[in-house]
């Protein structure tokens, strides 16, 4: 199927990715319970909440790597709630998971064509062009081409598995907690990206514990629980909501150049370990 | 089933058995490989083996001779006088069975196969020609396997209707059994196992129907080097409690003759033999004596002879066997093998054909006769185990395959195995 | 946390625990057991389980048809499943429960039966039992059965010293090596064990010797005209060791060993950082794998009488390995099963002349038997793949008065027992309460 | 991962399928119903109703406060290189008793390499780690936690099959020392042994608040009882030093306030803690000093308002808000 | 090497075990080659093994049965094209030959293919669908091998009319006769050796680039690493898992081909059976999950057991091969090369 320009968002006022009612369980434990939510064209919006209360599981079904035990997703117009993770990719879906996820045996260069992996009538100008961007945008992996993914530190690990998710041009690109692990001074130049890549015309979804920086960038906001989306509104509305503030931006979170700074969340790949430890079992055990 | 029809249309070799005779012979294991759609063109003569036979010609495991310990000829008594199963066709009897012990399934089921139909040839001639007196057969697999035997052991001791029991087949699990037998004091008259210790361990109960190993490698030996001339032969074995004891027998019986610059072991399953051709080759022997089964000696009298070795290429009953020809092809030909079995006659094997719907193959004649010699027991109106055991300890008789006297211990008063060659 | 905690007024701390889906869950029937099992009081649990091990006992002697074997004597069946139960025991240790892959455990049940064949067979230049051996003919076997496990123990420290160091699948392979070089050994060291001829007239306990029983009913001919016959007794031999070593097993895994076991086995460099001694732990697991091993190998050259290096090939290290992973790593009775399973089925067949309500040929079938006990095994790992009897150790010695405490509260299980999350609750958990 | 040198998470048999809807959900080890039922703590022990109790259990050996301000370890001129390439350079710095020290720095600044070669996971290439007057050396990695350290994994790393008080038990039994013959018979020892992992076992799940899951697996706990298990785990092994790698990872602000007081919790029970945190707010309203890596050498050590302004850390590390760059 | 020749004699006292180095010091060159040609069979089934382990961390015990049913495979094809056991494949000039050895590696490719293939569709898929645990699937696998071993022992003989399968090893047809090219020392080296090498090392380097070099080959790799994110990436892990079993089994195809030129008759239900378990060793001495180990293991693996085997006798073969394996893994504990296509353990 023919890709349209990603840099010109689709014109009609459908959404382009409409979640309903989803139901997402492991095994006997629901962890989502019912979710709605849909991404406008070349909107950038956020998912916010709670440790445990489900974003990255919401993320990795829509990515299609877990199943839905109800509800539908429809992305550009088209029933995608059986469709395989894989093809999913080729009809513009693509994530940057928790955890980056970066092929470590790999080299940058290979890491990045994976990226352009699921691309397969693209020329090779097309290709170059996307190589390009890419290391504009991040000029580190440029000089660090041909390391092995897996000595990359966390930071460049971080900027690898956008830059891989930007290689394949996606319609929607989801991010999960682009910012976990970081030192709050590649946080920053993190979000900074996030922004520019979205001004391009590419259609974000983004999770993020940070909730200070995520709301003030984004157009929209999701705010979810338990499983469940409990409220939902403009970004910078949302930032200003007693109730979120209270819950997620934590106490006395006024405004102001050092709590942004202080808010910073820290984090390892510690939730995506854990998360990915429990349903891949070692082998070696 | 289709299976077995199938064969005997595709192989013209088994066809010619018919005719022919078959000595120790014919398709020992269910895939007999008889996809050969040649005929054999060879045979004819009284005793010729049949079995398939390769498709480049007409080589097959024909009777030579039977020799004496001492490796001289003996001249065969015509075996018109041999037992028949029929009797008189008078004998009363009921609830009174014969056992079989034997591998019929896993890697050896042949040979216990073979036994089994063999005396099941025996029980038909008898059953028919004795309305008053049915007689079964009743099977007892033991996979040729020693704990399995031991587990298989207690129900045939337990089923009081088997008042003989027709093998073990092997000498391992026999090893492993007969106190079993021997305390229950049944009948365990073997049509194969070998090994010489068997008899040495004081079980009244058990008789051995053929010629131990040292018999047959002790003849063998002789045969070599006072028959053949030979001056160096290589003795090669395989790990088998058989092929051991063999080789053990053989090596001594040589005496300076087995170079022991050029004996070897090999392994049961390996079908690479390079080093031991190479250490052979270069001792240059007049013969090479393998002690083991078909499945190893075939790839490796093949792999001497790719490699040149002329040497004349001797084995035993381990690899007296139609699908040693097969799979050596003209590698095999001109081999010497033995057997303390007999080779079968014609008209024997045309009964075992009929019934069985297939060739007779070593140790049938040999299950066939001392399963005659048992229900002779039973005819003369014996029920009980043990009378069958004096009723065999006395007995003395002519079958289809050699004379049957046991000494005190169970062993054949005379043994003389039978000389095979491959031509 | 509906029902406790908020009613005692606690703030709802785990708001972030999901909710189960659905509210029926099926609760296979080895949890419904552990779960009667457990709410029994001790006392109880031996008036269950001591009945019921004679009952085990005395199955061999009654012989129920329809489950005593046709073709083989059940008695040798059971005393062949007691054998490998004894293995499967073992092997359990170093699998199930320190997560030690051993493809080559054979090897320590070939090292003990050879012991013993080594001491005790008239056939070895080794033999004690003759003119100048220090072995008396009537105790031989009892007297040489502690040797047995103490060098198989031995050889399981021998092994293990260099070996332990390799992770997951090397130390598999490296393993399944062990286990074909002892073989291979007692092939080819023919000068001492006879190789591929054997080495027979192994000695074996000579007890209950009578007029009738002249070797005692341990002797392979012994039967006392009914169903017991030797088979029996070795199984009730067995029968008498499994509970023994299940004692012993059990007072380990209820204990710092068998938590350091289960630590290694779920993850090893955690456990070594929490200060687990993880390489002395995983020796003492194959050390005392491999006198289990060594004890099952040592009934076996008893019972046989005869030992060949054909019955230690690889084949049988997977077998045992099948019935600790049919049963259910892990799980002592469960790998009991396995060892049933996996001894029982391929004999059932074999001579029967009806299944249920259908005629078959049961000899046809045995030809057959190894497809189809391959086939059984796919298929259940594919319907069970945890196994019959589900993993759940215990490995604290007063763990009872834990799970007494916890089911003071609720003393049924509860289909939704992890509580309602209401929408809205927060997400906030609170650490002091 | 890479960061602790062991890589717990690789690629297996099972995991996600591509075919996500066309069969069942995955569910790893999970479909054996388990059994969540709350354990009432005080039918275990009475005495675990009061908070001061457990307290004291939980700590044992309070002299460990008695020398509070020395210094309980130390780095000396610690340099460690992995082939080429130099994580850390000459780093030296002391934890004194009872303090809470935050250990910050930019990603690949070597601070969960220095954690590392305190624990033991790497041995440092050149210079000495110091503990407590004795030199860490040689010493395996389960001596040095009998030797007094106990850490917390980036990536949790629970031993999953296991209960939560099987898991504390664990790490009681650093301090035991049965063995196989005592734990076969059932010695005088062993049994004592037994009734203190109880014992000071659920006391701990109570002292960080998970007393009630005491029965539950540990992978069946919320993610943010795995933390505090994993923390209950630690201080079982009676350690005098807790290190903590970045355990607020993953946690929104209003859990990681809850996690402050944990922390300052378990200080005032007279341990002492080491902190690696990226979360500023963290860092700065928990710790007692700070000490900062980048590039593997140590560029400042102070108290956190003197790090917080600190024009070479803020340079390396803290950046200037967006708001404030433009 | 007259040194050599002093260098025999029974170890231990009573003559346990007996050597002679001077054995091998005469038949240098020779076991060397024999050695080679072993190395090159055990190498491209020690591929199939490395490929599964990599992407799966699955020791596909059923591969060895994969391997025997290419040597299936390509008899039926044989008998196929009219040839009769024994017959004289071989003398209808170099031209026919090659064709009916390409038929023969063909056919034996396409069964072992289709065989791995299934045995990945039917026993192990659903084991990955239930996230079963990793030793359920080595069980599966042995249960697997059982299942095949004695389909072609029991069930086949049935099926074909008794021409194929059964417990006899089929007769040899001889596609090439061993004909010596040159010599090297005391050793020769012939055609036979110059296919069976040739053929290891071309196919295992076609293989090396379709899995280094190609999209393909990365979405391999990728799955090996990290499979969840490989399907982010937009991988099929389904697709290609299967594909690795397909390459695997094309591979072992081609061994069964090469092993039974070399040894006509090893053509048997169980004849993959020790050979898999060398195989596998050969690809774990390697550094499991390495393409190249896999090759280098194989060579090593098979030179060392025959010097082995000339110096010890046939009958230590395996105990070399094992006790090489266990020193080798004792000093290098992840293989000569180390793990390549899984994620790199640090
Ligand atoms: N593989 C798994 N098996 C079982 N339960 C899981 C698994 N992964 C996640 N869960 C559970 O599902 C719920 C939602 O988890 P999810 O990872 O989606 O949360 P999240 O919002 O992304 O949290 P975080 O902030 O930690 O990333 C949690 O309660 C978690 O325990
Ligand atoms: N095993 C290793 N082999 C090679 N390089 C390593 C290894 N471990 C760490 N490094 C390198 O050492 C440097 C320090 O890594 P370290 O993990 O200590 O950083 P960190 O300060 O903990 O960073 P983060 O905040 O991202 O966790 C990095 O550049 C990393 O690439
Ligand atoms: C069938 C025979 C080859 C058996 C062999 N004679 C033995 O004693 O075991
Ligand atoms: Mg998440
Ligand atoms: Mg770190």
């Amino acid at each position: 199927m023919s890709q349209p320009d990603p840099n010109q968002p689709t014109t009609s006022g459908d959404p382009l990715l409409e979640i309903s009612n989803m139901a997402v369980a492991y095994g006997r434990i629901e962890a989502l319970h019912g979710i709605s939510l849909t991404v406008n064209p070349g909107e950038l919006v956020t998912l916010i909440g709670a440790n445990g209360a489900g974003k990255t599981t919401t993320m990795r079904a829509i990515s299609g790597i877990l199943p839905l035990s109800s509800g539908r997703v429809i992305f550009d117009g088209r029933d995608i709630t059986r469709m395989k993770a894989h093809q999913r990719v080729a009809a513009g879906i693509i994530q940057a998971p928790e955890g980056r996820g970066v092929f470590p045996g790999m080299t940058v260069q290979e890491n990045l064509d994976m990226g352009h992996y699921a691309r397969k009538f693209d020329s090779k100008a097309d290709y170059d062009e996307a190589l390009e961007r890419v290391y504009s945008l991040f000029p580190r992996l440029l000089e660090r081409r041909k390391q092995a993914g897996g000595t990359m530190s966390g930071g460049e690990q971080q900027m690898l598995a956008i830059g891989r998710a930007l290689m394949a041009r996606p319609r929607l690109l989801l991010l999960d907690e682009p910012s976990m692990g970081l030192a709050p001074m590649i946080i920053q130049q993190i979000f900074r990206i996030i922004s520019e890549i979205n001004q391009q015309g590419t259609t974000i979804l983004l999770v993020e514990q940070n909730a200070q920086q995520a709301l003030s960038r984004s157009d929209r906001a999701y705010i979810m629980e338990t499983g469940e989306v409990i409220k939902t509104g403009v970004g910078k509305e949302l930032l200003v909501d007693p109730s979120v503030k209270e819950a997620y931006l934590g106490v006395g979170a006024d405004s102001g150049s050092d709590t942004s700074r202080a808010a910073a969340p820290a984090a390892g790949a510690v939730a995506g370990g854990a998360a990915g430890a429990a349903e891949r079992p070692d082998l070696r055990k | 089933d289709g299976g077995s029809s199938n064969a005997n249309a595709g192989g013209g070799g088994t066809t010619q058995t018919t005719e022919t005779g078959s000595a120790g012979g014919g398709a020992a294991g269910s895939a007999a490989g008889g996809g050969d759609s040649s005929a054999a063109s060879g045979g004819g003569s009284a005793a010729a083996s049949g079995g398939g036979t390769a498709s480049g010609g007409a080589t097959a495991i024909k009777p030579v001779e039977q020799i004496s310990p001492e490796g001289a000829k003996v001249e065969q008594k015509s075996a018109s006088n041999a037992a028949n199963p029929a009797g008189d066709g008078k004998a009363k009897c009921s609830g009174v069975n014969i056992g079989m012990a034997g591998a019929l399934t896993g890697a050896n089921a042949a040979l216990g196969i073979n036994i089994l139909n063999g005396a099941k040839v025996a029980i038909d001639e008898h059953n028919k020609a004795n309305p008053d007196c049915q007689v079964q057969i009743k099977q007892f697999d033991t996979e040729g396997d020693p704990q399995k035997a031991t587990q298989v052991a207690p129900s045939i001791v337990n089923d009081k209707t088997v008042v003989g029991l027709l093998g073990p087949a092997f000498s391992g699990e026999t090893k492993a059994t007969e106190p079993i037998f021997s305390q229950a004091g049944l009948l365990s008259l073997t049509a194969s196992a070998t090994n010489p210790d068997l008899t040495k361990q004081g079980w009244k109960n058990f008789f051995r129907g053929l010629g131990n190993d040292n018999s047959q490698g002790g003849a063998i030996a002789n045969y070599m080097t006072k028959e053949l001339g030979y001056k160096k032969i290589c003795v090669v074995q395989d790990d088998s409690d058989y092929g051991v004891g063999l080789a053990k027998v053989v090596t001594e019986t040589l005496g300076d003759a087995a170079d022991s610059s050029c004996a070897a072991k090999v392994k049961t399953g390996d079908k690479d033999f390079s080093a031991t051709v190479n250490q052979i080759k270069g001792a240059s022997p007049d013969a090479v004596y393998y002690a083991g089964y078909y499945a190893e000696a075939a790839p490796f009298v093949s792999q001497l002879r790719g490699a040149d070795v002329k040497a004349t290429f001797v084995s035993a009953d381990g690899t007296n066997d139609p699908q040693f020809v097969k799979q050596a092809g003209n590698a095999a030909s001109g081999a010497i093998l033995t057997c303390p079995c007999g080779p079968a006659p014609a008209d024997f094997a045309k009964k075992y054909q009929d019934l069985n719907k297939i060739a007779p193959g070593v140790y049938s004649v040999d299950a066939y006769d001392l399963t005659t010699i048992m229900l002779k027991g039973i005819d003369s109106g014996i029920t009980d185990r043990a009378k069958l055991i004096d009723y065999v300890k006395s007995y003395e008789g002519q079958g289809l395959a050699k004379d049957y006297k046991w000494d005190d211990t169970g062993e054949l008063a005379v043994a003389n195995p039978w000389v095979y060659k491959v031509g | 946390m509906s029902t406790p905690a908020a009613a005692s007024g606690k703030p709802q701390a785990r708001a972030d625990q999901p909710k189960p889906a659905g509210g029926k869950e099926k609760i296979a029937i080895g949890d419904r057991f552990r779960l009667w099992w457990n709410s029994l009081s001790r006392p109880t649990q031996w008036a269950v389980g001591v009945p019921f091990i004679i009952l085990l006992a005395l199955l061999p002697v009654v012989r129920p048809p329809g489950i005593s074997t046709v073709g083989t004597d059940f008695g040798g069946v059971m005393a062949q499943f007691g054998m490998i139960a004894l293995i499967a025991i073992g092997l359990n240790v170093v699998v199930g429960q320190t997560g030690l892959l051993d493809l080559g455990y054979v090897g320590f049940y070939a090292v003990g039966a050879y012991t013993v064949g080594l001491l005790t067979s008239p056939d070895s230049p080794w033999n004690q039992t003759g003119d100048g051996g220090w072995l008396s003919a009537k105790w031989a076997w009892l007297a040489v059965l502690p040797i047995a496990v103490a060098i198989t123990a031995i050889s399981g420290l021998i092994l293990g010293t260099p070996t332990l160091r390799l992770r997951g699948d090397y130390l598999a392979i490296v393993t399944l090596g062990f286990g074909e070089i002892v073989r291979l050994l007692a092939d080819n060291l023919d000068t001492l064990t006879r190789g591929g001829q054997g080495l027979s007239q192994v000695a074996y306990p000579r007890l209950g010797e009578s007029d009738t029983a002249m070797n005692g009913v341990f002797a392979a001919g012994y039967s006392n005209g009914g169903n017991i016959n030797n088979g029996v007794w070795w199984f009730w031999l067995s029968l008498l060791l499994i509970v023994l070593v299940l004692l012993g097993v059990g007072n380990l895994e209820r204990s710092r060993v068998g938590r350091s076991w289960v630590a290694i086995r779920e993850d090893e460099d955690a456990a070594e950082i929490m200060g687990v001694p993880t390489f002395r732990f995983k020796l003492w697991a194959f050390v005392i794998g491999a006198g289990i091993g060594g004890l099952s190998g040592a009934l076996y050259a008893g019972q046989v009488q005869f030992v060949v290096p054909t019955n230690f090939n690889v084949i049988n290290s997977m077998l045992f390995l099948c019935a600790v992973v049919l049963g259910g790593q892990g799980n002592k009775l469960g790998v009991i099963l396995g060892a049933f399973i996996v001894v029982y089925l391929p004999n059932y067949f074999l001579g029967r002349t009806e299944f249920l309500w259908w005629n078959i040929n049961g000899n046809a079938i045995a030809d057959y038997k190894y497809l189809f006990f391959g086939l059984a095994l796919i298929v259940l790992m594919i319907f069970r793949p945890q196994g019959l009897i589900p993993v759940r150790q215990k490995l604290m010695t007063y763990g009872r008065q834990i799970w007494l405490a916890a089911r003071g509260k609720r003393t049924k299980f509860d289909d939704n027992p992890a509580g309602s999350d209401k929408p809205g609750s927060t997400a906030a958990a609170e650490v002091s309460r | 991962m890479r960061e602790e040198g062991l890589d717990s998470n690789a690629p297996g048999l099972t995991g996600d399928d591509d075919e996500a809807n066309s069969g069942p959900a995955p569910s790893g080890y999970g479909q054996i119903p388990d059994e969540p039922v709350d354990v009432d703590v005080t039918a275990v022990d009475p005495s675990l109703a009061d908070p001061e109790h457990v307290a004291e259990v939980v700590a044992p050996q309070r002299e460990i406060r008695t020398a509070e301000g020395a210094p309980l370890m130390r780095m000396e001129h610690v340099t460690m290189k992995f082939g080429g390439l130099v994580a850390l350079d000459d780093v030296s710095f002391d934890i004194k008793r009872g303090e809470i020290l935050g250990l910050i720095g930019p990603n690949g600044a070597g601070k969960t390499t220095c954690f590392n070669t305190m624990t033991g996971v790497y041995r440092p290439t050149e210079g000495q780690v110091v503990f407590d007057g004795r030199v860490l050396g040689k010493l395996k990695r389960n001596e040095i936690t009998r030797a007094g350290i106990a850490r917390t994994f980036q990536n949790i790393r629970l031993f999953n099959e296991m209960t939560a008080l099987e898991n504390v038990a664990v790490g009681t039994d650093a301090r035991h020392k049965t063995s196989v013959p005592g734990a076969l018979f059932r010695t005088t020892r062993h049994r004592d042994e037994e009734r203190d992992a109880i014992d000071r076992g659920m006391a701990l799940l109570e002292f960080v608040g998970i007393g009630e899951r005491a029965t539950e697996k540990a992978k069946n706990l919320p993610y943010g009882d795995q933390r505090r298990l994993e923390i209950a785990r630690a201080l079982a092994t009676e350690p005098k030093l807790l290190c903590l790698d970045e355990p607020a990872a993953g946690f929104n602000p209003a859990e990681k306030s809850a996690l402050m007081d944990l922390i300052r919790k378990i200080r005032d029970d007279g341990y002492t803690v080491l902190l690696i945190e990226h979360d500023m707010r963290l860092v700065m309203g928990v710790t007692d000093r700070i000490v900062v890596l980048e590039f593997g050498r140590m560029i400042a050590e102070g108290l956190p308002d003197e790090i917080r302004d600190n024009e070479q850390v803020i340079a390396a590390y803290l950046g200037v808000p967006d708001d404030e760059s433009a | 090497m007259s040194f050599l020749a002093l260098s025999s004699g029974p170890l231990l006292s009573n003559d346990v075990i007996s050597f002679d180095i001077a054995n091998l010091g005469r038949s240098f060159f020779q076991s060397t080659l024999d050695g080679l040609e072993w190395g090159a069979i055990y190498a491209l089934v020690a591929v199939g093994y490395t490929l599964v382990y990599g992407v799966l961390r699955l020791i596909n015990f059923a591969h060895s049965e994969v391997f025997m049913a290419g040597m299936f495979g390509q008899y039926a094809a044989l008998m196929a094209l009219g040839f009769t056991p024994n017959g004289n494949a071989y003398n209808e000039g170099p031209v026919m030959t090659i064709l009916y050895l390409g038929i023969a590696m063909l056919a034996g490719m396409a069964v072992s293919c289709v065989v791995a293939v299934s045995l990945e569709r039917v026993a192990y898929r659903p084991l990955r669908k239930r996230s079963a645990p990793p030793l359920v699937f080595l069980i599966t696998a042995i249960g697997a091998s059982f299942v095949l071993q004695e389909f072609v022992h029991f069930v086949l003989p049935n099926l074909t009319g008794q021409t194929l399968g059964g417990v006899n090893a089929q007769q040899p047809i001889k596609l090439v006769n061993r004909e010596e090219l040159f010599s090297v020392g005391d050793g020769s080296v012939s055609n036979l050796t110059l296919i069976l090498v040739l053929s290891a090392l071309v196919l295992t380097g076609i293989t090396d680039i379709i899995v280094n070099r190609t999209k393909f080959g990365r979405g391999i790799r990728a799955v090996a690493q990290d499979p969840t994110t490989a399907t982010l990436m937009g991988v099929s892990r389904e697709r290609v898992i299967m594909l690795t079993f397909a390459i695997g089994g094309i591979l072992a195809g081609a061994a069964a081909l090469l092993y039974t030129l070399k040894i006509p008759n090893g053509i048997i239900f169980n004849g993959g059976f020790i050979l898999g378990i060398k195989a596998f060793s050969a690809a774990v001495l390697g550094g499991i999950g390495n393409l190249r180990g896999a090759l280098l293991g194989g060579l090593i693996l098979g030179v060392a057991e025959n010097w082995g085997q000339y110096i010890f006798g046939n009958n230590w073969k395996d105990v070399i091969a094992f006790a090489l394996l266990v020193l080798v893994l004792m000093f290098r504990p992840t293989g000569i090369l180390g793990e390549k296509l899984g994620r790199a353990r640090a």
